[in-house]
């Protein structure tokens, strides 16, 4: 099969699937179950046969043209298929546990439509080239997020679904008017051409600051980040789903899409970005030491986390943005193991108020370890992957020369590490206030110690994955076929090879951050 | 290069796991299968003792990330010792822990613990060294944690504070990598810039800490209560020191050339000689065996971070020679205190008394291990303190003092534990009990005379093993065999026969073994100091200080939320208020707003022409 | 210039008759005089060269619609007279301003309109009879007269209808 | 085409009222959605050459060939028409009522499709006229107090609108001494001071009959207060074609972009997107909060005329169209909201999408379209037209129906919440889910939208950029 | 455009407004719905009276008095719906005041 064709499947099996999920379920539970499971599986699928040809540096494109600019394009290359494959992978993860979690509610029908409607628009968001296509996909995940977190249909949790939904939106239409800013200038909302048109001068600012808008409300940035805490009334499927695997990453990806790889922005935003999210990553993760509800808990920690991923994406030299992609698997998988934890917790005890647990360790023993893997991975504590995504991130820092940033964010991995063992002491350790429950069922329980493995092993493994993440970004900057006259990016891969950082013009805004060689010592 | 991977990390880890997976029911299996690991890990620490091998595997593919180890002369050495102590541990621990719950969980965390420091000494590469550095942080938390039901908090303490202090030698690195452009230890040679010395400080806290020095100690006295014991001998007493220190010279020495005169090597000597005084402070009042043998680790640090801190060639070799001496004598100690706590059952020493007559052998390796470390001629101890003295008095008579100090205090609260431990009246219940078991009593004998050993034949470890470490900074001195300035030996006898004189006018006062050391005690401006140190707990207070920030912080996300939830809701009604009834109701109010409407529309357009 | 005199009269007779309207008190009198007004515009009409339209005006304005007012005050139950007596009273405190408006605007639009020259689309020469502009070029809106009638039958039956027993009384 | 639209149902209504008693006058229904069917047919399916256009026995009428807007807008009116009979014949109780309800709404629609083919200012007067004399009585028909009230305000203010309209003909035929649209253009072209003032008080009558902002009064009561059926007529089309789409259609045959028409256009839609906004953010009554809706909605038309582009104008149009079926659908789902529980006071209803579960579906995808989220239909049209605004110039006006679009997203999902989901109360609790009469129109409605939406570039190309060849006459 | 003509159109430009403003007077003011729609018979009088003023300076008065007749039959079918409404405003609230249709507020 082409591979055009095989791009096409993956996005198009779960969405139009999708609309079929409902009418099967009202056939069959188990059948609906399996099916939803093998649509999502499609596009994990889909993406792995898309592997090897990407990573051999072709880019594969599908495109369509419409008239005034609004042509359909879709391009896979490195970097869309390593985030199709992470949130496929940990979005068939999902669905696989909420067979369990989903069982004793009302309108499953509705939650699997929009499962895997919100996964298959995640696909579309990664693989689109066409910002109109992007906005359409990017509203699709707002829209479904909204169903599904007001899932439970008390009305003081739909309000909650209502808020998150007014706050995506209104970020949304904001980047919208970026957008047209940008169509206006460029002609056309492909970004192949908007990235020639702005090859030379930098996009006008008042076009970053409302695209920055959108990805900030999308991912849950210090302004526009208190829909993600109220979010987590939503089932712990869900909150796994959107909070740490797939709708935070969206933003953050767009951002590494557009402002990374596509239209090159003034100076100010490589230290702008940091700064901002250095704030959303100390003031939520203050927050998370103080609350007390389980998953509002992790919530916050996954918006500070985000803004780590921020700081690796927006630092603009090599190691921050190789960091941020590293930080985004490792993050997803990690996050993803500690919502499904409070998923079976919460089933179990019925409690949200994590002063009211304890002791569950004694009688949930996989659940406890699972959970604390994951959290040992988000802290980014060695044998588990989430330390070489916080260490390269905090070396992006440093070699930028962002030294007051870079000190930010290791207080913030402070507070990380406190709040997250004050959560996993509270509910897991110490006397367990009355009868302590019995292990959560099956699916559930082999999901989340599936996550905290491929946690392990994303650290043990890493070798596997820093090569294709440097093939990545420098796909990304454009400098994997050198064009001619930039001094391309020599990492050597044996140490007693001259360094020479040099960026590519693509981030000549801001000296590069390391350029000197080195001259003294080298024996 | 995989001899090196294979034999010293991938192998100690797959024992660990297999000693964790196999069956309870056959007995000593786990422990079986735990001396094996740690016997073949000695086998191979001595067969490749001092070859010099180095490897590098493409770990990272790219961003500067490569698997590189390297077996050197002093790396070498730090394996063997620590492949030493951690087989007699287990030896020791295989009866220890014999009937205490989880020993399976125990000896993975053990020979876990050992594949990593093996890792950790042998890298190359700061990313890897961190790597398994904080490798240890699991380990850590997992071996504190199974000591008893509510030992929890002390591993959660532990992990928070050694976290923390890793995340700090992370920036260190990521600073020395951004100065120094590569991350392989043995290319990086920075002088002491402004930023070099920045990132220096930032690595030492992380060194200091894994050491257990003063700001980051607090969860050692915790975990001597709360974890099983033959962790304590194992990691704070003697492993962790080891490597702590290992790398506070590799960046003192080889990465960052510490200079006599900076800043920086004054910080250090403050931070060593502050640990010294106020760790032998507490240790002196303590009830607890454990808790008393603690404190001294702390204060023995102190010697080792001033010794290297002077950045004088002798100080350095002394540093690292106490370093040894004291992981030797600080694990018999510990041993010893196991045995009686096996044996008695309790460690508290108001309850103990006279255990001397019944338990000989163990009292032997106490007295012994009890000379050495305070400092007295032939024990190990001695020259190693005299080495550190001589460095001190070169920098700063100050440190010297407190150094000194050290010895005398270190050395009266010796004299009160083994008094009212082992000397003084066996009480009745004690009458019984036999010898330690001969499992445990080996490990304690073997030690005890490797005090006697390295205190007399002290040039082997020094010139063999430490001055080569030191490359060109001191081809011309000798420093082994006695120590050379007589007067400082003077000085340190006299300091000894005052705490003698000290314990025999303390026992006369109070007339029991533990009322020694009371009149410092309740000495007028000491015991206020006594009574404040309990919140002076460095750590408590950092958890405060988070407190309040977390709660500010918080404050400002409940204020962006109000802006959300509060402002624009009641903005939004209010509007919708207004514009809901600016119509009217009645039908003349909408064709006087119509005629509005039309004027408007009339002006604009001849407002226009 | 008589034929301008005879204008203003008419004009300023059908300019009154509305202000009487606005201003009568009763009801009754203000039909009256709105049909008077309707009878003026017919004049005006007439002098200004529609005989069929004034005709038509005068047929149905004046009749038509004074009957159905006069009905529609019938059915309603009319003021006795002491309440007519007062209502007139209260009137003139809110109906005074009428007439200062009116002249007000009238001398200003006087004053303003002289300067104005009016450049007008030249008159079409052939005259073209009534008959066929209405058939020919407003069939359209013959239909659509047809329309409204229709819809003013289902007007009247629906609204006009007393209302019967078995109706729900809202 | 245009013989068929106009004089057929003035056949059929004469036919239906003739005296054969009261069976007969059951027919009424049918031939009313037979009607509609045949209507929105016409203009999908290629049977035009069977009723060529203006060829008609009777003579050469003057009428114009609808162009692209004009197909577009009799399909809104079939399809709208066609939904009202089906709700309005169940919610009527009287069969003599029902068969008055159903002959008038012909009438109406005879009316509304002369008013988009008329092709001169004078019969688009009449057939404003007939469309608003039968919406008067439409909505006067339940006799109750509200009713009665609501219709007296419209006709009040429409009798204004009409004053005004039938002042600026009278002028342009003093200046041009014709009322076809081309005389009066050209009259314009000169700049004529009279022809200015002329065409303003035209635009202020279809402003008024529009429900524009400032004019909106008469709407909100009107729509509240008439019975469900007619509001769902009034609201899905009527205001839209006499106001709306006459406004567009003078300014592409009369006025042109000459003069400050784009700056009025552009005040005043953004002033009635924003109040509309608002307003209908703080409503108890379910249908006041949609009309308030639709005067929000008719305000991005009228921007997106105003930004003078061709992007604009096919926004417009687009949205005129999506308008009319997800607001239809709207009242549709209120209509049966209505019948099930009696009330429409949002505060006392709650949680009826699990008795109603068609009704919460279609509501839901009625008001993501509304509000503009993809892939719906109204998300293309909202693009278009905040694309043109930007592309035009002006960004405040692009910036205020941003915003103006996340207000209407509150006030919706506000609504959502209030009457589908949250819990069910005890009174409520044995409702069931609405008749065929409401779900098969709701249904019918909420594809066209999903399809509308999804299928956008087939629509596009279609339907959308004929209207750009409007522009031509600018 | 004779002198004559443009003399009468003054005339007309200085009577029209008056009963104009008479008509909107009117049915502002008023409290009385069925003086409301006398006044609005006011200002349909006089938009006749335009038309005819038109088709007269133009001489098309043929196709003026077309307009006037349609225009005249459609107002006689308004008012009369009109009055069919009042009667029924009246039949419920038994008075004819204005000030009764102002329930529906917001």
């Amino acid at each position: 099969m082409s591979k055009e064709l095989i791009m096409m499947l993956t996005i198009f099996v779960p969405v139009a699937g999708s609309a079929a999920v409902p009418f099967i379920g009202a056939v069959s539970a188990r059948a609906r179950n399996v099916v939803s499971l093998l649509l999502v599986a499609a596009s994990v699928i889909g993406s792995f046969i898309m592997l090897p040809e990407v990573l051999s540096g072709k880019v594969i494109t599908v495109s369509k043209t419409l008239p005034l600019g609004f042509n359909l394009v879709f391009v896979s290359d490195m970097l869309a298929v390593f985030m199709a494959l992470v949130s496929s992978v940990i979005g068939s993860i999902i669905v696989y546990y909420s067979w369990g979690y989903i069982k004793p509610y009302r309108n499953q029908n509705e939650y699997y439509f929009m499962v895997v409607l919100f996964i298959g628009s995640m696909m579309g968001i990664v693989f689109s080239a066409n910002l109109i296509m992007l906005f359409i996909f990017w509203e699709i995940t707002a829209l479904t997020s909204w169903r599904l977190i007001g899932f439970f249909r008390e009305k003081d949790y739909v309000l909650k679904a209502d808020k998150s939904f007014l706050v995506t939106v209104f970020g949304a239409l904001m980047m919208l008017l970026g957008f047209v800013m940008i169509y206006g200038q460029a002609g056309s909302f492909d970004l192949a051409v908007i990235k020639q048109t702005f090859a030379s001068s930098p996009v006008p600012n008042i076009a970053v600051i409302l695209i920055l808008l959108g990805i900030l409300s999308k991912s849950a940035t210090l302004p526009l980040h208190t829909w993600l805490p109220d979010a987590g009334v939503a089932p712990s499927p869900v909150t796994a789903l959107l909070h740490a695997a797939v709708l935070v990453k969206i933003g953050v990806y767009v951002y590494a899409r557009l402002f990374v790889s596509t239209i090159n922005i003034a100076d100010v935003w490589y230290t702008a970005v940091p700064v901002i999210a250095g704030a959303s990553a100390l003031v939520s993760a203050g927050a998370a030491l103080v609350d007390t509800n389980l998953k509002r808990i992790i919530a916050y920690s996954t918006v500070s986390q985000i803004g780590f991923i921020f700081l690796g994406l927006s630092i603009g030299n090599e190691t921050g943005i190789a960091g941020g992609l590293l930080y985004i698997l490792m993050h997803g998988l990690a996050k993803g193991g500690l919502f499904l934890c409070a998923g079976i917790v919460e089933q179990k005890t019925h409690e949200k108020d994590i002063t009211k647990l304890g002791g569950l360790a004694y009688t949930m023993p996989l659940t406890a370890v699972s959970f604390m893997v994951c959290s040992f991975s988000v802290m980014g504590i060695p044998p588990f992957g989430g330390f070489f995504a916080k260490y390269f991130v905090i070396t992006g820092a440093v070699t930028a020369q962002q030294f007051w940033i870079a000190s930010t964010f290791v207080a913030g991995a402070f507070l990380t590490i406190i709040y997250l063992l004050r959560v996993f002491a509270l509910t897991f350790l110490g006397e367990p206030k009355g009868r302590a429950p019995k292990e959560g069922s099956f699916v559930m329980v082999s999901s989340v110690v599936a996550l905290s493995v491929l946690s392990l092993a994303g650290g043990v493994y890493i070798n596997y994955l820093t090569g294709p993440m440097q093939l990545t970004v420098q796909q990304m900057l454009g400098l994997l076929n050198p064009v001619r006259g930039t001094q391309t990016q020599v990492m050597s891969t044996n140490n007693d090879k001259q360094y020479v950082l040099y960026a590519s013009n693509k981030i000549k805004g801001i000296p590069s951050r390391h350029s000197g060689t080195i001259s003294n010592g080298v024996k | 290069m995989n001899g090196l991977l294979q034999f010293f990390i991938i192998t100690p880890s797959l024992l660990a796991a297999a000693a964790f997976l196999s069956p309870k029911r056959i007995k000593g299996l786990r422990e079986g299968i735990a001396l094996v690991a740690t016997g073949l890990n000695l086998y191979f620490a001595l067969a490749y003792f001092g070859r010099d091998i180095y490897a590098t595997v493409p770990w990272g593919g790219g961003l500067g990330l490569d698997f590189s180890l390297r077996l050197y002369g002093f790396s070498s050495f730090i394996i063997a010792s620590a492949a030493a102590f951690s087989f007699l541990i287990t030896l020791y621990s295989s009866v220890f822990m014999y009937k205490k719950e989880h020993p399976g969980q125990f000896y993975l965390y053990l020979i876990l613990s050992v594949a990593m420091i093996n890792g950790a000494v042998l890298a190359d590469n700061l990313v890897v060294l961190l790597f398994f550095w904080e490798g240890l942080l699991v380990t850590l938390f997992g071996m504190i944690f199974i000591g008893h039901k509510g030992a929890y908090k002390t591993a959660m303490k532990a992990l928070i504070i050694a976290g923390i202090t890793d995340l700090c030698m992370m920036l260190g690195i990521a600073l020395t990598y951004y100065l120094a452009g590569t991350l392989t230890i043995s290319k990086i040679h920075l002088p002491m810039s402004f930023g070099a010395s920045v990132a220096f400080i930032f690595i030492m806290i992380g060194a200091i800490s894994k050491a257990g020095s003063m700001p980051f100690h607090s969860w050692i006295p915790d975990a001597a209560v709360d974890a099983p014991l033959p962790f304590m001998a194992f990691l704070p007493g003697s492993l962790e020191k080891l490597i702590g220190i290992y790398f506070l010279t590799r960046i003192s020495l080889d990465m960052f050339q510490l200079s006599a005169g900076s800043w920086v090597s004054t910080v250090m000597m403050i931070v060593g000689a502050v640990t010294i005084i106020l760790a032998v402070m507490m240790a002196l009042v303590q009830k607890d065996f454990k808790k008393l043998l603690s404190y001294h680790a702390i204060s023995q640090v102190g010697y080792m971070i001033l010794g290297i801190g002077t950045a004088v060639p002798v100080g350095i070799v002394g540093g690292i020679f106490h370093m040894l001496n004291n992981a030797i004598y600080k694990s018999c100690l510990f041993l010893t205190g196991g045995a009686v706590e096996h044996r008695a059952g309790t460690t508290d020493l108001r309850k103990l008394g006279g255990l001397g007559k019944v338990m000989p052998v163990t009292f032997a390796s106490f007295i012994v291990a009890a000379l050495a470390i305070s400092g007295v001629p032939p024990f190990n101890g001695f020259f190693s303190k005299e080495l550190v003295y001589d460095g001190a008095l070169e920098r700063h008579w100050i440190f010297y003092f407190a150094a000194v100090a050290g010895s005398f205090f270190t050395a009266a609260s010796f004299l009160k534990l083994g008094h009212s431990a082992f000397g003084g009246k066996i009480s009745e219940e004690f009458k019984k009990i036999k010898e330690a078991p001969f499992a445990m009593l080996v490990p304690m004998v073997v030690i005890a005379s490797a005090c006697i050993v390295f205190g007399l034949y002290n040039s082997f470890p020094i010139d063999k093993l430490i001055a080569p470490v030191l490359g060109e900074h001191a081809q011309s001195h000798v420093f082994s065999g006695f120590p050379h300035n007589i007067m400082l030996v003077a000085i340190t006898l006299v300091v000894l026969a005052g705490a003698v004189l000290n314990h025999i006018y303390g026992v006369k006062k109070t007339g029991k073994g533990l009322g020694a050391v009371d009149h410092i005690h309740h000495a007028p401006v000491l015991s206020t100091l006594y009574d404040k140190s309990g919140q002076a707990d460095p750590y408590d207070i950092g958890m405060k200080l988070t407190g309040i920030l977390a709660a500010g912080l918080w404050y400002i996300d409940r204020g962006i939320d109000w802006l959300y939830n509060g402002f624009s809701v009641y903005s939004a009604y209010a509007i919708a208020f207004v514009s809901k009834n600016i119509r009217g109701a009645s039908y003349s109010a909408f064709i006087i707003w119509s005629l509005i409407g039309a004027a408007a529309v009339l002006a604009m357009m001849f407002g226009k022409s | 210039m008589n034929g301008l005199t005879l204008d203003i009269f008419l004009l300023a007779m059908m300019t009154a008759a509305a202000v009487w309207t606005v201003m009568r008190g009763s009801l009754l009198r203000a039909v009256i005089a709105l049909a008077l007004t309707s009878i003026a515009l017919t004049a005006v009409m007439f002098r200004l060269k529609a005989p069929i339209a004034a005709v038509f005006e005068l047929s149905v304005c004046a009749g038509l619609i004074t009957v159905v007012f006069m009905s529609t005050i019938a059915l309603t139950k009319p003021l006795t007279h002491k309440e007519t007596l007062d209502y007139t009273k209260t009137r003139m405190k809110r109906f005074w301003l009428l007439p200062v408006i009116m002249a007000l605007l009238g001398s200003a639009l006087l004053y303003f309109t002289i300067p104005m020259d009016f450049n007008l689309a030249a008159p079409l020469e052939t005259a073209k009879n009534f008959r066929n502009i209405l058939w020919e070029e407003r069939q359209f809106d013959l239909i659509g007269q047809i329309l409204v009638i229709l819809a003013g039958i289902f007007g009247v039956v629906v609204l006009f209808k007393e209302r019967s027993k078995d109706e729900p009384q809202d | 085409m245009s013989w068929t639209l106009v004089v057929v149902p003035i056949i059929a209504v004469i036919l239906l009222n003739l005296p054969f008693g009261e069976g007969y006058r059951k027919l009424a229904f049918p031939a009313g959605i037979f009607l509609a069917v045949l209507q929105s047919a016409l203009v999908l399916l290629p049977i035009e050459n069977m009723f060529p256009y203006g060829a008609c026995p009777l003579s050469p009428f003057v009428f114009l060939s609808p162009d692209a807007l004009g197909l577009l807008m009799i399909l809104s009116v079939g399809i709208v028409v066609f939904s009202a009979l089906l709700v309005g014949w169940r919610m009527t109780d009287k069969t003599s009522r029902k068969s008055d309800f159903a002959n008038l709404i012909i009438l109406a629609m005879a009316g509304m499709n002369g008013v988009i083919l008329s092709g001169d200012l004078f019969s688009l007067y009449v057939f404003l006229e007939i469309v608003a004399v039968s919406s008067f009585i439409l909505i006067a028909m339940d006799k109750n107090r509200e009713a009665l009230e609501g219709s007296f305000k419209y006709i009040m203010l429409s009798a204004v609108a009409t004053i005004l309209i039938l002042s600026s003909i009278s002028v342009f035929l003093m200046l041009t001494g014709s009322t076809s649209f081309s005389a009066a253009a050209a009259a314009l072209k000169q700049g004529n001071h009279a022809a200015v003032l002329a065409s303003g008080l035209f635009i202020i009558g279809l402003l008024i009959k529009g429900g524009i902002a400032p004019f909106h009064g008469w709407l909100p009561d009107a729509y509240t207060s008439a019975p469900a059926g007619v509001s769902i007529f009034l609201a899905g089309i009527v205001t839209k074609t006499t106001g709306i789409y006459t406004i567009i259609k003078l300014v592409s045959y009369v006025t042109g972009y000459t003069g400050p028409v784009k700056e009025i256009l552009l005040f005043f839609g953004a002033v009635s997107a924003l109040l509309g906004a608002f307003a209908a953010l703080d409503q108890k009554n379910f249908k006041r909060m949609l009309a308030y809706s639709s005067i929000s909605q008719m305000g991005y038309v009228i921007m997106g005329l105003g930004a003078g582009n061709p992007l604009g104008v096919m926004g417009a149009a687009f949205h005129l169209f999506n308008h009319a079926i997800f607001k239809t659908q709207l009242f549709v789902n209120s209509a049966a909201v209505e019948q099930e529980t009696g009330t429409l006071n949002m505060d006392r209803l709650g949680g009826l999408s699990d008795k109603m579960p068609v009704t919460g579906a279609t509501s839901v995808v009625a008001l993501l379209s509304t509000a503009g989220v993809p892939p719906l239909s109204g998300f293309w049209s909202k693009l278009l037209v905040i694309v043109a605004l930007w592309v035009a110039g002006y960004k405040i006006y692009a910036l205020i129906a941003v915003f103006a679009g996340v207000v209407t997203l509150a006030y919706l999902l506000s609504m959502q919440r209030r009457v589908f989901f949250g819990n069910i109360s005890a009174s409520f609790s044995n409702i069931k889910e609405a008749g065929v009469s409401f779900t098969l129109p709701a249904v019918l409605l909420s594809t066209i939208t999903i399809a509308a939406g999804v299928f956008f570039p087939y629509v596009f190309e279609k339907l959308i950029i004929p209207v750009q060849a409007l522009l031509g006459l600018l | 455009m004779t002198q004559e003509t443009a003399q009468l159109l003054r005339l007309y430009i200085v009577f029209l407004p008056l009963i104009f403003v008479a008509g909107f007077y009117c049915v502002i003011t008023t409290r009385n719905l069925i003086r409301t729609l006398l006044g609005l018979e006011i200002l349909t009088k006089a938009v006749t009276l335009m038309l005819a003023l038109a088709g007269y300076l133009t001489g098309r008065t043929a196709m003026s008095q077309a307009l006037i007749i349609t225009l005249i039959v459609i107002e006689v079918v308004v008012i009369a719906v009109a009055a069919g409404v009042v009667l029924n405003i009246f039949r419920h609230n038994n008075s004819l005041d204005a000030r009764n249709i102002r329930s529906l507020k917001g």
